[in-house]
């Protein structure tokens, strides 16, 4: 009898903590919503790497949400606490005034503690490290004025921000938003956890989706905005570069925009630390461990706990659909100025520029450089435009990251 | 003493009975699943393909589908040979190579995979 | 005269330091019974992965127990310190009150910080979400009856804890010695961390020890409980599994299992991540590094801090006896229950179930599906059993996980 | 509103002006030091052999320096090959291997490098 | 108007947030110092997988000191919190005296966290880990009294410690200051994050430099306490070594040297798993990955996070020469013992030991073994010491731990 | 100043005789476990093939038991070569290939090591 009456209340404690006592509609919501995440991401595609992380911490936290409680500690009185324990002392102790207080912590969740490298901004610079060991800065210093279309593409995220400000969120959202239209992943992350951490996870899956939707979204708009004859021009080719050339760039680089905007420093420094770890040639050791087994595992711990921001109660309001026309609409402007800025550089250079390079400007490297390259051809197959595209394309790297330090300055 | 037995027994049969009802819920999800997945995926083929049936006396040898190999590939050869020649009587079937399930996917697909090796 | 005081002090200083002078006859018989489990670990091969870095972390902890000391904060207010302090500030401060306090640090032991992966339970998912990448759940979706096997060789759990309870352990305790008959390492050291702290060493000693004989422990359990006959029977081929049902599996059990017992969600969830990279075959990329380098930099680190937990004076008590024993024991019933609902399954279904396959259902995969089919092939060398039965030894890992959310729940 | 609409334009005049002027002072400084690192460089050599001049009519095809392979190879070889067959008439040249540009380096730099492999 | 008068605010605003306006004449100093190491790192190869990331963290630092800024935490009442935030609680939550404090944190820069594994002790023998996963201590066990050779070239360590006294260090200043004489990069970082982490930038950049710098430091030295028949000995073949000698001289080793200087045993220990890892030959995977992986990882951060701890008022002090003038003289110093008391081996062997291979006992792994091959090559082209010169070489890795273990232990 | 002498002296003879000490110990327990593990091992074979004895004077070339390879496997060979030749006449000794010391281990332990693959 004893044993029917434990059992019955161990089930029915079992049902209390269950999910199915616990959760809410809209986490069941957010589920439907992560499966079909992962769909996109399996099925079509769309930036599987992170696609799949995030729609899975999506996934995870809406079933538990437990998994991103934050620890506490109860700091008891050294004398209090060893009335009531013996054996040697487990945890930490903290002098306050001369008293002693043992620190006993109730711990937090699974993905709360792989967090922190996002809350602290330190997954998005190492991710940079990364993509620094992999980028050829070679098309830009051929051609430096591609400086310029990276720089045309950012427009799209101060006007999205003009946006932003008039649906009603507040500044610093404002700003994690706009950051949306410079079209790169680690810059978005970074910005919105610094400025608005509340939207990491619909601002996170926007800037994942639309880079994923780049070869959609781009070519009608580049197409509407230039002339047959625009899109035929063929460019000459890019001169060659030197090797202290390439070594001297990320230097360069990270002196004058650490000096100028020194909230952009980290993003800018790990992406050049890499690139001379890449071109200086001597280090392919750590260089190799950089960009694959390093960033594996913080792309792993990134996107599962960006998505795992993304509990129903948050994600399910009004605003997140405004963040997801936001995105779609900085994306839109970010292509539309990089065009625009490429038809002035094609009048100026007496028809010698592609104003097609100008959309790449928009970072999504390479998919935005690809998308250039292939609607150049649509006019003429034999025309390549890739080398000529990357130029803008890793600029808008730049760009972007120059873009963020302003608003984080501002904003921040 | 008397503590010690209901806990015990608590523990028990709430194990027992907790660990079953979630893996049985399991065992009916999947096989629901499965079979529609199985009726969706053979309703698009017009013959299904996917499992030989070893009733058919074809008198060619013809190559088997075989199981995605794994860390241990000699061991996994031994076994799916094995298996293989078990069912098929030798003289009608040959093992000619044992290889991963190709993933399906069209060109622009494969354009989007080789993208996102470089992701960000 | 002063130098050879100064020289002679040093020395005494040093000897009193030492651990001449400050290990106790524990620790001794700790570095043997470390070097006893090193020479299991590479000559007998007994699971070298684990226990190599468990007996040296025993080692290390005992040679200086110091390795695993915790740090001391001690926060003095700021006007205090700058008092007798210049240059820039290196230590964090906290505001309390409207009072600065600089937190002065004593810093803890190496072990100790590397140990705060397992205190707060991040490792054993982690390894899980490599185990996730390298499983293969085709059998089991084939067969999906494996699972009342898998279930069935959880009872060991549940009766080694009332084993446990009346050895005189604590419930929470009984709960972690159960745990063993899991014979799945990182659920082991999971729930002990949560439960029970102070049995980590002695209880991933036993798991690991006991995953290691396997083929010693079960053929003759398996063989006492069969007859020739049944052991003899050929297994139909399975069927093939489709990519979407594989898929769809993992997304389908951590839904459900999160569901009903959220406390398994971070292991089962992570498990599940893992084999989702693995199957949806668009992110091989993380899914390679999850499986080889993260996971082997957690091992290194999971191994070699819960040997630490390791020292004589806990360790070295009649419980770890207990321990030890009841550790077998409840391998030996999970193997038996295993084995029992095997031949209920091959009643039921006319005999075209070798109950073989049950004893793989306690889990250590691959190790208990290798001893079912070779001792399949001990009647009949032409019965390939391997596949059949990794069906039950993969749906004894969420079988384990599902027991170890149980007793969690109850007892945390 | 008034105060959205002083925010919004002073962050897009703003951004607009630093993000345009850091990138024109990057462009500035690049092709100062492009300029001089390729006297530099150029100085040291009897000939430029760096850039082959189109305007040469050399009547033997002559292999032609190429940039570094990346991640995507084939895709590259066949974007060299288009740019370098669209400035040279295919008749005067043939491309005879891409490789990456050599890191010079004397016998003891690379004795020295072998070393670092050990780096501690 | 007010539009222009906000652009020009802003724009203010960013130039006095700039380095522009930040920046001190020694953060230019130090940028020059940076760009000068990374042409060495590059062209001219010094330790540059060291030296490169190094530089780049003295570079980064200089630009923006901000990114080694320590977090602080501002414990707010709960209830004085929740009187101006809605929204579920981000932060974690302290509770003192019963009550309830939420901890507002400032976050830190991204290098100070990076910084931490520094700090606490765990990169230098995590790197020790990967070290030990690399060396072969045949030779050494093939002939143990090269330990003697280790051993004599740690004299240099001390003489430097009274050199440093006596310029006007404080003792455990001159701890530090005289194991960049121990020619070991762990160490010298270990030891002075422990003793004087204020130093730890011109100390790291002074031993990788020196330890790059060994095949000019050294010849002359050695040519110079040596005569030409001396430098002719050509010494016997070492004796081969079996598997299991090979297995229990790390079990050995950290047992002696962590029982009798407990404060080496971190460093040590590590070293010695590592070395258990790829003697046991049971293991390889993970061996495999502490060699590469995990060891690129550390040595990226430990790189980059000890370079930014130079910055311009720190490093640019007389006592930087001092230390430069020093660490040179503990090389030169540390060369010199180990060659004469190989020239005492000589004697006592009757010709036996060449006494070119005590100059391998200063570390500088395998750098310094070359070398003493190299000068004996000189004499007689078909003179291979290079294995005779692997025992004192890895001696002196053992060697420069214990004497840190002393200095520590007195010092500390 | 005498304060700074007497530390200084102090720790230059500590740390010279602790150092060495240490080390000396470790020279000693080293060179006993050697000759024990050695006795051992002889002791189980009829001869001691491990060392080859340069006294004998076989007539034959002689394949000659090496050190593993480690990083550098060019530099090893040569410096192995010359070792080699250094001490046996080169007309009765030709090197046949240098390769690593075999993990002797019977088949249950290959198996588990191949099990250990997978440890968890
Ligand atoms: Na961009
Ligand atoms: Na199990
Ligand atoms: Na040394």
């Amino acid at each position: 009898m004893t044993i029917l009456n434990g059992f019955f209340d161990a089930l029915k404690g079992l049902y209390q903590s269950s999910g199915m006592s616990t959760l809410v509609w809209q986490n069941y919501v957010m589920i439907v919503v992560a499966c079909f995440l992962m769909y996109l991401a399996i099925k079509k595609q769309y930036e599987p790497l992170l696609l799949l992380p995030i729609a899975f911490g999506m996934l995870l936290v809406n079933l538990y949400p437990a998994i991103m409680d934050p620890p506490s500690t109860n700091m008891v009185e050294m004398s209090e606490y060893l009335k009531t324990h013996d054996g040697p002392l487990n945890y930490a102790v903290t002098t306050i005034g001369g008293v002693d207080y043992v620190n006993v912590p109730t711990y937090g969740g699974l993905l709360y503690y792989l967090y922190q490298g996002v809350k602290l901004g330190i997954y998005p610079p190492l991710i940079f490290l990364g993509i620094g060991c992999m980028t050829d800065f070679g098309p830009l210093i051929a051609s430096p004025k591609s400086f310029i279309l990276g720089a045309a593409a950012q427009i799209g995220i101060f006007i999205t921000f003009i946006g932003a400000i008039f649906l009603g969120f507040t500044q610093p959202q404002a700003g994690a938003i706009g950051i949306i239209g410079g079209a790169d992943g680690p810059t978005a992350i970074y910005v919105t956890s610094k400025l608005a951490p509340e939207l990491l996870g619909p601002i996170a899956v926007a800037a994942y989706s639309y880079m994923a939707l780049v070869p959609i979204i781009q070519p009608p708009i580049m197409r509407a905005l230039t002339t047959k004859k625009e899109r035929s021009v063929v460019m000459e080719q890019l001169r060659p570069v030197s090797k202290l050339e390439k070594i001297m760039f990320p230097v360069i680089v990270v002196i004058v925009v650490a000096i100028a905007l020194p909230s952009a420093a980290p993003l800018v420094g790990m992406l050049m630390l890499g690139n001379i770890f890449k071109e200086s040639g001597v280090v392919e050791r750590i260089s190799k461990t950089a960009q694959n087994e390093l960033m594996n595992i913080i792309t792993i711990f990134l996107g599962t706990t960006v998505g795992a921001t993304a509990t129903g109660t948050v994600f399910l309001t009004p605003k997140t659909l405004g963040i997801i026309a936001l995105g779609l609409f900085a994306f839109c402007m970010g292509t539309a100025f990089g065009v625009l800025f490429g038809k002035i550089m094609y009048k100026l250079s007496g028809g010698k520029v592609n104003p097609l390079i100008g959309s790449a400007g928009v970072s999504a490297v390479p998919m935005a450089a690809r998308v250039a390259n292939k609607v150049g051809q649509e006019e003429n197959p034999g025309n390549f435009l890739l080398m000529h595209a990357m130029g803008p394309n890793v600029a808008g790297v730049i760009g972007s990251a120059v873009a963020a330090g302003v608003l984080m300055s501002i904003l921040g | 003493m008397a503590d010690k037995l209901t806990i015990s027994l608590t523990i028990l049969l709430t194990g027992f009975v907790v660990v079953f009802a979630v893996l049985l819920l399991l065992i009916g999800i999947i096989k629901l699943y499965g079979t529609v997945v199985y009726r969706i995926q053979t309703g698009r083929k017009e013959k299904p393909a996917v499992i030989p049936t070893p009733s058919t006396s074809e008198p060619t040898p013809e190559p088997v589908a075989v199981v995605e190999s794994s860390a241990d590939p000699d061991a996994l050869i031994a076994v799916i040979s094995a298996a293989v020649y078990a069912v098929y009587p030798s003289d009608q079937v040959r093992i000619k190579s044992i290889r991963k399930a190709p993933v399906s996917s069209n060109e622009w697909h494969r354009a989007g995979l080789n993208d996102s090796i470089r992701p960000f």
